[in-house]
């Protein structure tokens, strides 16, 4: 326990955030006219801070506080340098487009931190405790966020299905901790651990495990827990969707980092069938039923399911490679995302940019816009020399270095079918005629954001090799 | 002495009717609210048994915070459906139907 | 084998436990659902009394029954909801969805059941002394142990706040507001405006 | 001497390239220009060839055999470019050069109108160059180089005329003809490296009778002699280059190039080297009983039945051109029984005298302005004395009078089929001597009805009628003076003085010429004895039968072919052959075409599999998207179900 | 003094840098974005002609090596090299991309600083395939190359430009993903991404087959074989002329490449044990398809089913040494078979190409590809009349062409291996002269057939540059092909050598 502020440092971070939060929140409502400029600015203040003070200080890394509730390792650490800079870049997007908007409100940026928070606290969870609250405190975030469009009924009737699913997941995923709780009499993960290795074969634990994986699983979006992620994207509106569908990706594959390999790393032969089951019905569902999609935003709404398949397949292969290869694909699919939904939010200037129909000619419009959308795009349907290719890589390499040389032959046939309709976007943008000539501006903030957020998928596509060693070391 | 298996099946069959009633109703959403709360309810049994049977107070430390970010989800939920009902004036379970596919 | 006391209060409240929770879910009218929610609460806080989990029982019934049942309530009676349409597909898949979840139950129950957590698996400790508060011991390990998850919690209240307040506060525009800083700002110009008025007697014809 | 060689078939390359480039870039360097300087590349190839000929056969000089650089290796295996000048090739490249220029200078005078003058110069320039290095060639792989080359500019030169439909028909057909000739052509190479392992004829002669006993199994219990086979294969590129039945067919239609062409194509170039080539293989036919056969049957087939399709024609370049035909059946006969040297010798002879008629046909359709139609002429002597009188020698060498070169050639060739003792010599012998009535009668019906008889044609071209220019007169003398003189003049170095050495080898039992050698007491001797001979009485029955129909009695040509109906139709529709390969080959080849490509790629492979998985996909997902409802409680209900195979699952694998 | 510079890596980024600066120069810059291009095609050729004229002929070692470590935690190098076997494709390829350059600067209109870009970031990543040592980077060149190749079909393509486009990127992705399963388990078994390694790797007789069979539909798609060959015809039909010539002359050149940089040192057994099928196949591809060329009636399409032939003689070329193998008369032929399937390849790249670049010269002019509309092109175009002849003749394997080269060594090889190989394969003399000769005397011989084909005007000086540079090559290489197989001998035998070491007995013996 720690006895002094000065033994609280490694969580500085999070502190910092919480109290910048509360300064956003509260001058917010002071600020009078230009709200938004003022939120926005401080926000960006604090995520920037909050990264500058992960990054100070990284010699104390490994430390665990409050009994091991709260850890700070180098998964951490990295995991939470991705959703800080992600957000970031998140809030940078959305700006305009709240402005545009109408939606002059603090609050996106005030809840926005929020969620950054319980990422955050999600991510060094050490404890099932400080892994629920984290949870909840993103998703109930989200879940405002989401129905922050007050006036618009996809929004209100998003917010309502993301709130009751994803409430009754948490709730299943409670009641698994609860069974862990009752058979490990312990709430610590390290401790669980222990108990599950001990233990393994036992049916509470078993039965502890089913609801825990429903839990992750819904946090991620795979089939058949998946049904949120398309209606949800769809109805936020774009700058919430490009949050949402972003950083809490990361969180969702330290969720499952933490609950899953660290704490039931015992019954790893036991949740990686499962694990398996929901990847190939992600791959398959989440490739094909986006085909059929007119919305961009519920395209890349399936896109993520499909996506997150393959993230699964990363970690039921259940080795070091296997983790770092699914820590690698979420940061980078989380970029990916980022990126592509914050082509949409720039294109929603105005008037919403959500149908397919609406990126026609863009090319022509904007050609470095629809350059950077052509790289995601093509970073999404594992393309090199784009990143979206080593994630893949490093995924089946994973996958068949354990033998499932089945699973990585399903994946790789899904992902042709998946590449259908990422090409389709770089049709339309760059095979179609423009509906109008207009040029599309995306501003100069961000227009530089989005050029470094696209350059950083190429940029890794082309030298990987960092990032790559850094995912391997932090999960081993 | 009643034993914790009694506590545990009890706070099973209530989850299952917490459950069921998310998935049958087809009308109301604000019983929908409630079936989480009789779902937030079931593990909190769950928790105080384990707690009482294990003599550990660390269940009934998570069952104060589960009850907490209850009264969040609640509040948050409820705002969500005073949203909702604004927009379309209904907040029937079969109206939430504008996104599919 | 006669019921001990303890035995009996247990059965009753779960029976009535239950019972209230199918009603929560079935009742055709959403007060009604409310209600049964609060009877469930009751029943459930007496079950954790036999638990000896006497703070969280108490603020089961204070918070939960207190605040956010009446929350529901008052939700429920705002929204004027219309009663009169029935539950139209209920009992159509009423069957299916009782299978599942009787199987999930059953199941359940097979593993949870006294096999594992029966006397002879699981004894319980014995009661707590006289001395023993409850509260106390939650405050002791709260305030210690689980601050950090204290504070996240505090934070999850304050979102729940946020969020609460950003869906429902609406500033309607034909609500007249007095804005005191506004009042002290004012200019003389923008109260203030001089009109030429035409000399008199050409304009009147 | 190397330079010498290299020269002979470089020069006419260079006269080609600059009369083709500059004639193409620079139009107005002239015609004159032009012509001089293909001329001079050929002419000055026919002195080298001569001074090769002279040192060869007066000085005795061995076969040269060496490469000129190596086109490649591989495997370890050296392609070479390389010339082997041994005698046949001498007497080859000498009879080639010599008709080349012939022609050369014709085509100044037959060309003058034409726009195309300068291009025609580098093309025949190029043809001259191609067979050059097809005769002088010392391995297979240049021996193809140059057979396809003369392909290619046969190709070119019949679609000389490239608006004429016709014309670019006639050339596409020569072509692909020629092409289905090459592949068992390729294939014989291909064979012969498989298992010879080398190109060379050397390497390949000399290995080859160690090959005898060597078979390939062609299909599973039927063994072949690799010989055989090769031969065959081989012989199937010589029908095609030299137009053996049923390959024959594009050799008519090659009419359709201006005459010169005709006449280079006819005589010196082009269907002689498939001949040649078989003379030059001797080493591997004599090992191939079945082979020679079979060369000896298609080439009394071909002999025989093309000859009797002369006699119908109206075209008087057709009439030459099926003559042709008939006496590349001749040489083939010759090959087939062995007479090797008759072949070539009547190769030779008939070079001049058959570019001497091409050329004086040539002649006639300048003075007829371009009218090829024999029933649109007539009376012609009397216009234009020198082309009558060159054709007479012309035609009296064809049907081969005693004396004339056509005579000593063909004759040999009738007493080596009735010599030879292999399988089909009997037949052969009868046909070629048919063929000899035959001859007489196509050439003399085109010779009456050119210059004797009625004048047909209209008045004004009556009026413009008059001799050819010395361009075209020159080269028909000189080349009227060997079709008369040159046989009697080497009939027996060449066929009994074992001229031609080592090139050409003949098994002692094959040796029908050396049987024939004891009866042979010098040239004139042997045309005095001539009139003993079937051949003789047969030339002349001809010549008399095509006098009386075609010149007193015109009424009996109908007849005759009222009375022999059948025969006449078969004949009129040349047997059918053409319209079998428009209409079963050409017809059946598209047809399968667009059978495969509609049905098997559009229908099946893209329609069923390709878009057809996409269909599938596509429907998946509009089927998939369906279970996305919108309802709450489906996605509840999903999760539950999802949950609930999860537990069942594990509970399962815990009992 | 040039043996130190990296040189493949300077082939293979030039155009790469070259492509960016052209894109950000823009279409703004009017002609300076086309020169920049032109500039740096010029420049990457001639920094790629020290490849050939410094290369050792006398190893099979891979040469101009260059290896740094680049993505360390998977022992994924930057490793490039070149042998025989790839280096005259790579010339091939700059060679190529120059005349690309200068074929669309006037003709494309639309966006030319992104169609010249899209060729010069191709190029780069082409000399990549065939440079790199690491199965990675293998991977990424192959992959990253589609992504130009769809936009330029899809943005300069014709009408069905988005089907065909579509259909060729999935189609070839599809190949390589399984590709890419079989590198990843190679991978698995040998330690390292060093496509060396995966030739010594010891592998089972089931392991091998999967293999096989996943380099097989990889390569095959994009040589392309029958029956995953229709995405070609449709994809040349649409793409503008560049991104047909660049097709025809080199992707397609990848694929045959892989079968032998992949399939045959990697998967020897399977290969041995499958060729019956790739021989199948092949001669399929010669005879069917070359009915099919026979009645197109669309001249892109027509050359594109003639690409498909000629590559069937590459493939066969490949496969029959095991047929030669089994004969018992040693190896002699298998070498020949490959070098005519490899000169069959750089020949094809100069004919497809040309012929490709002289349809769009017809096509810049009439804007129409049917055959019908054609008639008596010689008579207003003769200098062009006479370049399509020649190619024409080219593509029927002339001998003095290069077209008869690689069919000739080809033909002669496979008789080695069997007769009727042989004779099929041969069927291409007959057949491809049918469809060329035909095609171009409905196109260029005969009357003038409109007056659209009156209005034709003659080549221009940038046309006669591009197919007399063609033309140069195409006798070039018929007249003397020996500087060209010359450098290939020491790697194909190497590869024989290897192609025919059973994989299977090493496993047996070093378990």
């Amino acid at each position: 326990m720690p006895s002094t502020l000065t033994d609280l440092a490694p969580m500085l971070p999070e502190i910092w955030l919480a109290a910048m939060a509360c300064v956003v929140l509260v001058a917010d409502v002071y600020a009078g006219r230009g709200r938004i400029t003022v939120a926005y600015l401080l926000a960006q203040l604090s995520l920037l801070g909050a990264l500058w003070l992960l990054l100070r200080d990284r010699s104390a890394v490994p430390v665990s506080l409050f009994d091991g509730a709260f850890l700070r390792d180098e998964l951490a650490d990295l995991l939470k340098l991705f959703v800080l800079a992600l957000t970031a870049a998140a809030f940078a997007y959305a700006r305009g487009y709240l402005r545009d908007r109408g939606l002059e409100r603090g609050e996106y940026f005030t809840l926005g931190l929020f969620g950054v928070l319980g990422m955050m606290v999600l991510i060094s969870a050490g404890s099932l405790l400080t892994l629920y609250l984290g949870l909840e405190l993103l998703a109930l975030s989200l879940y405002a966020m989401v129905a922050l469009h007050r006036d618009s009924l996809e929004a209100s009737e998003a917010a309502m299905k993301y709130f009751v699913l994803g409430a009754l997941a948490s709730g299943m995923a409670l009641y698994g901790i609860s069974l862990l709780y009752g058979v490990t009499g312990t709430l610590g993960l390290d401790e669980v651990a222990r108990a599950a290795a001990a233990d393994g074969a036992d049916p509470v634990m078993l039965l502890a495990l089913a609801f825990v994986v429903v839990g992750v699983a819904f946090k991620l979006g795979a089939v058949p827990f998946h049904m949120w992620i398309p209606d949800v994207y769809h109805g936020a509106p774009a700058a919430v969707a490009l949050y949402v569908g972003a950083a809490p990706k990361i969180a969702g594959f330290a969720l499952a980092m933490r609950l899953l390999v660290e704490g039931l790393g015992g019954l790893q032969g036991q949740w990686a069938d499962m694990l398996t089951v929901l990847a190939v019905l992600s791959l398959a569902v989440g490739n094909v039923v986006a085909i059929a999609q007119t919305n961009i935003k519920r395209m890349l709404g399936y896109s993520t399911i499909s996506h997150m398949g393959f993230l699964l397949l990363g970690l039921l292969a259940g080795t070091r490679d296997g983790y770092g290869a699914a820590m690698f694909y979420a940061l980078t699919y989380a970029l990916m995302a980022a990126g592509a939904f914050g082509v949409v939010a720039v294109m929603s200037r105005g008037c919403e940019a959500e149908r397919l129909d609406d990126y026609r000619g863009l090319n022509a419009r904007n050609p470095w816009l629809a350059f950077l959308m052509l790289v995601l795009m093509f970073s999404m349907a594992g393309v090199p020399p784009t990143v979206g290719f080593y994630a893949k890589l490093t995924v089946l390499k994973a996958v068949i270095d354990v033998g499932a040389l089945w699973l990585a032959v399903l994946a790789v046939i899904f992902s042709v079918i998946g590449a259908f309709y990422y090409l389709r976007v770089v049709k339309l943008m760059y095979f179609d005629e423009p509906p109008q000539e207009a040029p599309v501006h995306a501003g100069l903030e961000a227009g530089t954001v989005l050029s470094v957020n696209g350059l950083a998928v190429l940029g890794l596509g082309i030298l990987p090799g960092a990032l790559l060693a850094l995912c391997l070391q932090a999960v081993g | 002495m009643i034993p914790l298996s009694h506590y545990l099946v009890l706070g099973a069959a209530l989850f299952c009717i917490a459950v069921a009633g998310v998935f049958l109703n087809r009308k109301n959403v604000i019983v929908l609210l409630m079936a989480i709360e009789l779902m937030l309810l079931a593990v909190n049994t769950n928790f105080v048994a384990f707690a009482r049977y294990l003599g550990d107070t660390t269940g009934q430390v998570f069952v104060f915070f589960v009850l907490t970010v209850a009264a969040a989800e609640a509040a948050i939920g409820l705002a969500i459906l005073v949203v909702l009902f604004r927009n379309r004036g209904s907040i029937n379970v079969d109206d939430l139907d504008r996104m599919k596919g | 084998m006669p019921l001990s006391f303890e035995e009996f209060l247990f059965y009753a409240f779960g029976a009535v436990l239950l019972a209230a929770a199918l009603g929560v879910i079935t009742a055709r009218n959403p007060v009604h659902s409310v209600l049964f929610l609060v009877l469930a609460f009751f029943t459930s806080a007496a079950l954790w009394l036999l638990m000896e989990a006497e703070f969280l029982a108490l603020t089961l019934v204070l918070v939960y029954v207190g605040a956010v049942m009446v929350l529901f309530l008052f939700v429920v009676m705002m929204l004027d909801i219309d009663l009169a349409a029935l539950r139209a597909g209920f009992a159509r898949y009423l069957p299916l969805g009782l299978a599942v979840a009787a199987i999930i139950v059953w199941e359940m129950a097979s593993v949870l059941g006294p096999a594992r957590f029966g006397p002879q698996r699981m004894e319980a400790p014995p009661p707590q002394g006289a001395g023993y508060s409850n509260t106390k011991a939650l405050g002791e390990t709260l305030y210690t142990q689980h601050l950090y998850a204290f504070e996240v919690a505090a934070l999850i209240l304050l979102v729940a706040i946020v969020a609460a307040i950003a869906l429902t506060l609406r500033r309607r525009p034909d609500v007249k507001r007095q804005e005191p800083a506004r009042q002290v700002r004012v200019r003389r110009r923008e109260r203030v405006r001089l009109v030429r008025l035409p000399p008199a007697g050409e304009g009147e014809g | 001497m190397r330079y010498v060689y290299l020269g002979i078939p470089l020069a006419p390359l260079l006269g080609a390239l600059v009369a083709g480039l500059f004639g193409a870039f620079w139009p107005r360097l002239g015609r004159t220009a032009c012509h001089t300087v293909a001329i001079l590349g050929v002419a000055v190839s026919f002195v080298l060839s001569l001074v090769v000929l002279w040192d060869v056969t007066l000085n005795g000089a061995p076969p040269f055999d060496g490469a000129v650089y190596t086109w490649m290796v591989s495997d370890g295996i050296r392609f070479e470019i390389g010339f082997l000048i041994d005698r046949l090739t001498a007497l080859m490249v000498t009879t080639v050069s010599f008709v080349s220029l012939m022609v050369h200078i014709y085509t100044i005078g037959y060309m003058h109108d034409d726009p195309g003058y300068n291009r025609f110069f580098a093309y025949i320039a190029l043809f001259t160059f191609s067979m050059l290095m097809l005769v002088m060639s010392n391995n297979f792989l240049q021996l193809f180089f140059g057979w396809e080359a003369v392909g290619l500019v046969s190709y070119l030169l019949i679609g000389f005329w490239y608006t004429r439909e016709s014309a670019i028909r006639a050339n596409l057909k020569a072509f692909l003809v020629n092409r289905v000739g090459d592949f068992g052509f390729l294939l014989g190479i291909a064979a012969i490296l498989a298992y010879f392992g080398s190109l060379d004829y050397a390497d390949v002669f000399a290995a080859a009778p160690m090959a005898r006993e060597l078979t390939m199994s062609l299909w599973p219990g039927v063994e072949w002699p690799v010989l055989t086979v090769i031969c065959v294969l081989l012989f199937i590129g010589a029908m095609g280059k030299s137009a053996q039945v049923p390959l024959h067919v594009w050799l008519p239609d090659s009419m359709e190039g201006p005459t010169p062409i005709s006449a280079l194509i006819h005589a010196a170039t082009m269907v002689t080297a498939g001949i040649f080539m078989v003379a030059r293989m001797s080493p591997l036919y004599e090992l191939s009983e079945a082979a020679l056969s079979l060369v000896l049957v298609v080439g009394a087939v071909t002999a025989f039945a093309t000859g009797l399709l002369g006699i119908v024609q109206h075209d008087i370049k057709r009439v030459i051109a099926y003559s042709t035909l008939s006496q590349l059946g001749y040489m083939a006969v010759a090959l087939g029984a062995s007479a090797y040297a008759a072949a070539i010798f009547h190769l030779m002879t008939h070079a001049f005298f058959k570019a001497l008629l091409f050329l004086a046909a040539g002649s006639v359709i300048i003075a007829m302005h371009h009218e090829q139609d024999m029933r649109k002429m007539g009376g012609l002597r009397r216009y234009m004395p020198v082309t009558y009188w060159t054709a007479v020698i012309g035609a009296l060498a064809l049907i081969g009078t005693p004396g004339f070169s056509g005579f000593y050639s063909k004759e040999h060739i009738i007493e080596a089929a009735h010599g030879a003792q292999r399988w089909g010599a009997e037949f052969a012998y009868w046909a070629v001597l048919a063929g000899v009535f035959v001859t007489a009668l196509y050439t003399f019906r085109m010779f009456f009805l050119v210059f004797h008889g009625r004048e047909r044609m209209d008045e004004h071209t009556r009026a413009h009628l008059r001799e050819s220019p010395k361009v075209v007169t020159v080269p028909l003398v000189l080349l009227a003076i060997p079709s008369v003189a040159i046989g009697a003049l080497t009939v027996q170095p060449l066929l009994f003085g074992g001229w031609f050495g080592e090139a050409l080898r003949v098994a002692p039992e094959h040796d029908v010429l050396g049987r024939l050698a004891a009866h042979f007491e010098g040239a004139l001797a042997f045309a005095a004895h001539a009139v003993q001979t079937p051949p003789f009485w047969l030339a002349a029955a001809g010549v008399a039968t095509a006098a009386v129909v075609y010149l007193w009695r015109p009424a009996l040509a109908g007849l005759a072919a009222r009375v022999a109906r059948p025969l006449y139709v078969a004949l009129v529709h040349k047997y059918w052959a053409d319209d079998f390969n428009e209409i079963v080959v050409a017809g059946g080849a598209r047809a399968l075409g667009r059978l495969l490509w509609k049905v098997g790629d559009v229908l099946v492979i893209d329609g069923a599999l390709v878009n057809g998985t996409a269909r599938l996909v596509g429907l998946a997902a509009v089927v998939a998207r369906q279970v996305q409802t919108g309802y709450l409680y489906h996605y509840a209900f999903a999760m539950l179900v999802g949950l609930l195979a999860f537990v069942s699952w594990l509970l399962a694998l815990t009992r | 003094m040039l043996a130190d510079w990296p040189l493949l890596s300077l082939v293979v980024w030039t155009p790469i840098v070259g492509g960016v600066l052209v894109l950000l120069a823009g279409d703004r810059a009017g002609t300076g974005a086309k020169r920049i291009a032109l500039a740096f095609a010029l420049l990457t050729f001639a920094l790629s002609i020290p490849l050939f004229t410094g290369f050792d002929r006398d190893t099979a070692l891979m040469q101009f090596e260059e290896r740094v470590p680049w993505i360390p935690a998977f022992d994924i190098y930057y490793h490039l090299g070149v042998d025989g076997i790839s280096m005259p494709l790579n010339l091939l390829t700059t060679f190529a991309t120059v005349l690309v350059v200068i074929a669309g600067w006037e003709v494309i209109r639309e966006r030319p600083a992104q169609y010249m870009a899209a060729f010069l970031v191709m190029e780069g990543l082409m000399v990549g395939v065939f440079s790199a040592l690491d199965a990675a980077l293998f991977y990424v060149f192959w992959e990253g190359m589609l992504i130009p190749m769809f936009l330029v079909i899809g943005m300069w393509g014709g009408p069905r430009r988005v089907y065909a486009t579509i259909k060729f990127f999935l189609y070839t992705f599809l190949g390589s993903v399984l590709m890419l399963v079989a590198l990843i388990y190679l991978y698995h078994k040998s330690g390292s991404f060093s496509i060396l390694d995966y030739h010594q790797v010891p592998l089972g007789m089931r392991e091998q087959l999967l293999i096989f069979l996943a380099f097989l539909v990889a390569f095959a798609v994009k040589v392309p074989m029958w029956p995953v060959h229709t995405w070609l015809p449709d994809a040349h039909v649409e793409a503008p002329t560049g991104g047909s010539v660049i097709l025809a002359a080199i992707m397609l050149k990848i694929g045959a490449y892989g079968f032998l940089r992949f399939s045959l040192p990697i998967t020897p057994d399977a290969s041995a044990a499958l060729d019956w099928l790739m021989i199948l196949l092949s001669l399929v591809a010669v005879v069917y398809i070359g009915f099919v060329a026979l009645v197109q009636e669309d001249m892109k399409k027509l050359i594109a089913y003639s690409s498909i032939a000629h590559m069937g003689l590459v493939t066969l070329g490949f496969f029959i040494l095991y047929t030669i193998a089994e004969r018992g008369s040693g190896l002699r032929g298998a070498a020949l078979g490959i070098e005519g399937g490899l000169v069959q390849m750089i020949s094809h790249g100069f004919i497809s190409g040309a012929l490709f670049l002289c349809v769009g010269v017809l096509y810049d002019r009439m804007h129409t590809r049917l055959i019908r509309d054609y008639g008596g092109v010689v008579n207003t175009m003769p200098a062009f009349a006479a370049f399509a002849v020649l190619f024409a003749m080219a593509n029927a394997g002339l001998p003095g062409t290069s077209g008869f080269v690689g069919e000739f060594m080809v033909v002669l090889a496979s008789f080695k291996a069997d007769p009727w190989f042989a004779a099929l394969a041969a069927t291409t003399v007959v057949l491809g002269a049918a469809y060329t000769l035909w095609l171009v005397k409905r196109v260029v011989f005969g009357p003038v057939a409109n007056e659209r084909v009156a209005a034709l005007r003659d080549l221009d000086a940038r046309e006669y540059v591009v197919l007399g540079a063609l033309a140069l090559a195409v006798i070039a290489v018929g007249v003397w092909p020996d500087p060209l197989t010359e450098v290939m001998h020491a790697s194909v035998e190497n590869l024989v050598q290897q192609a025919t070491s059973s994989k299977i007995q090493m496993l047996a013996a070093h378990p």
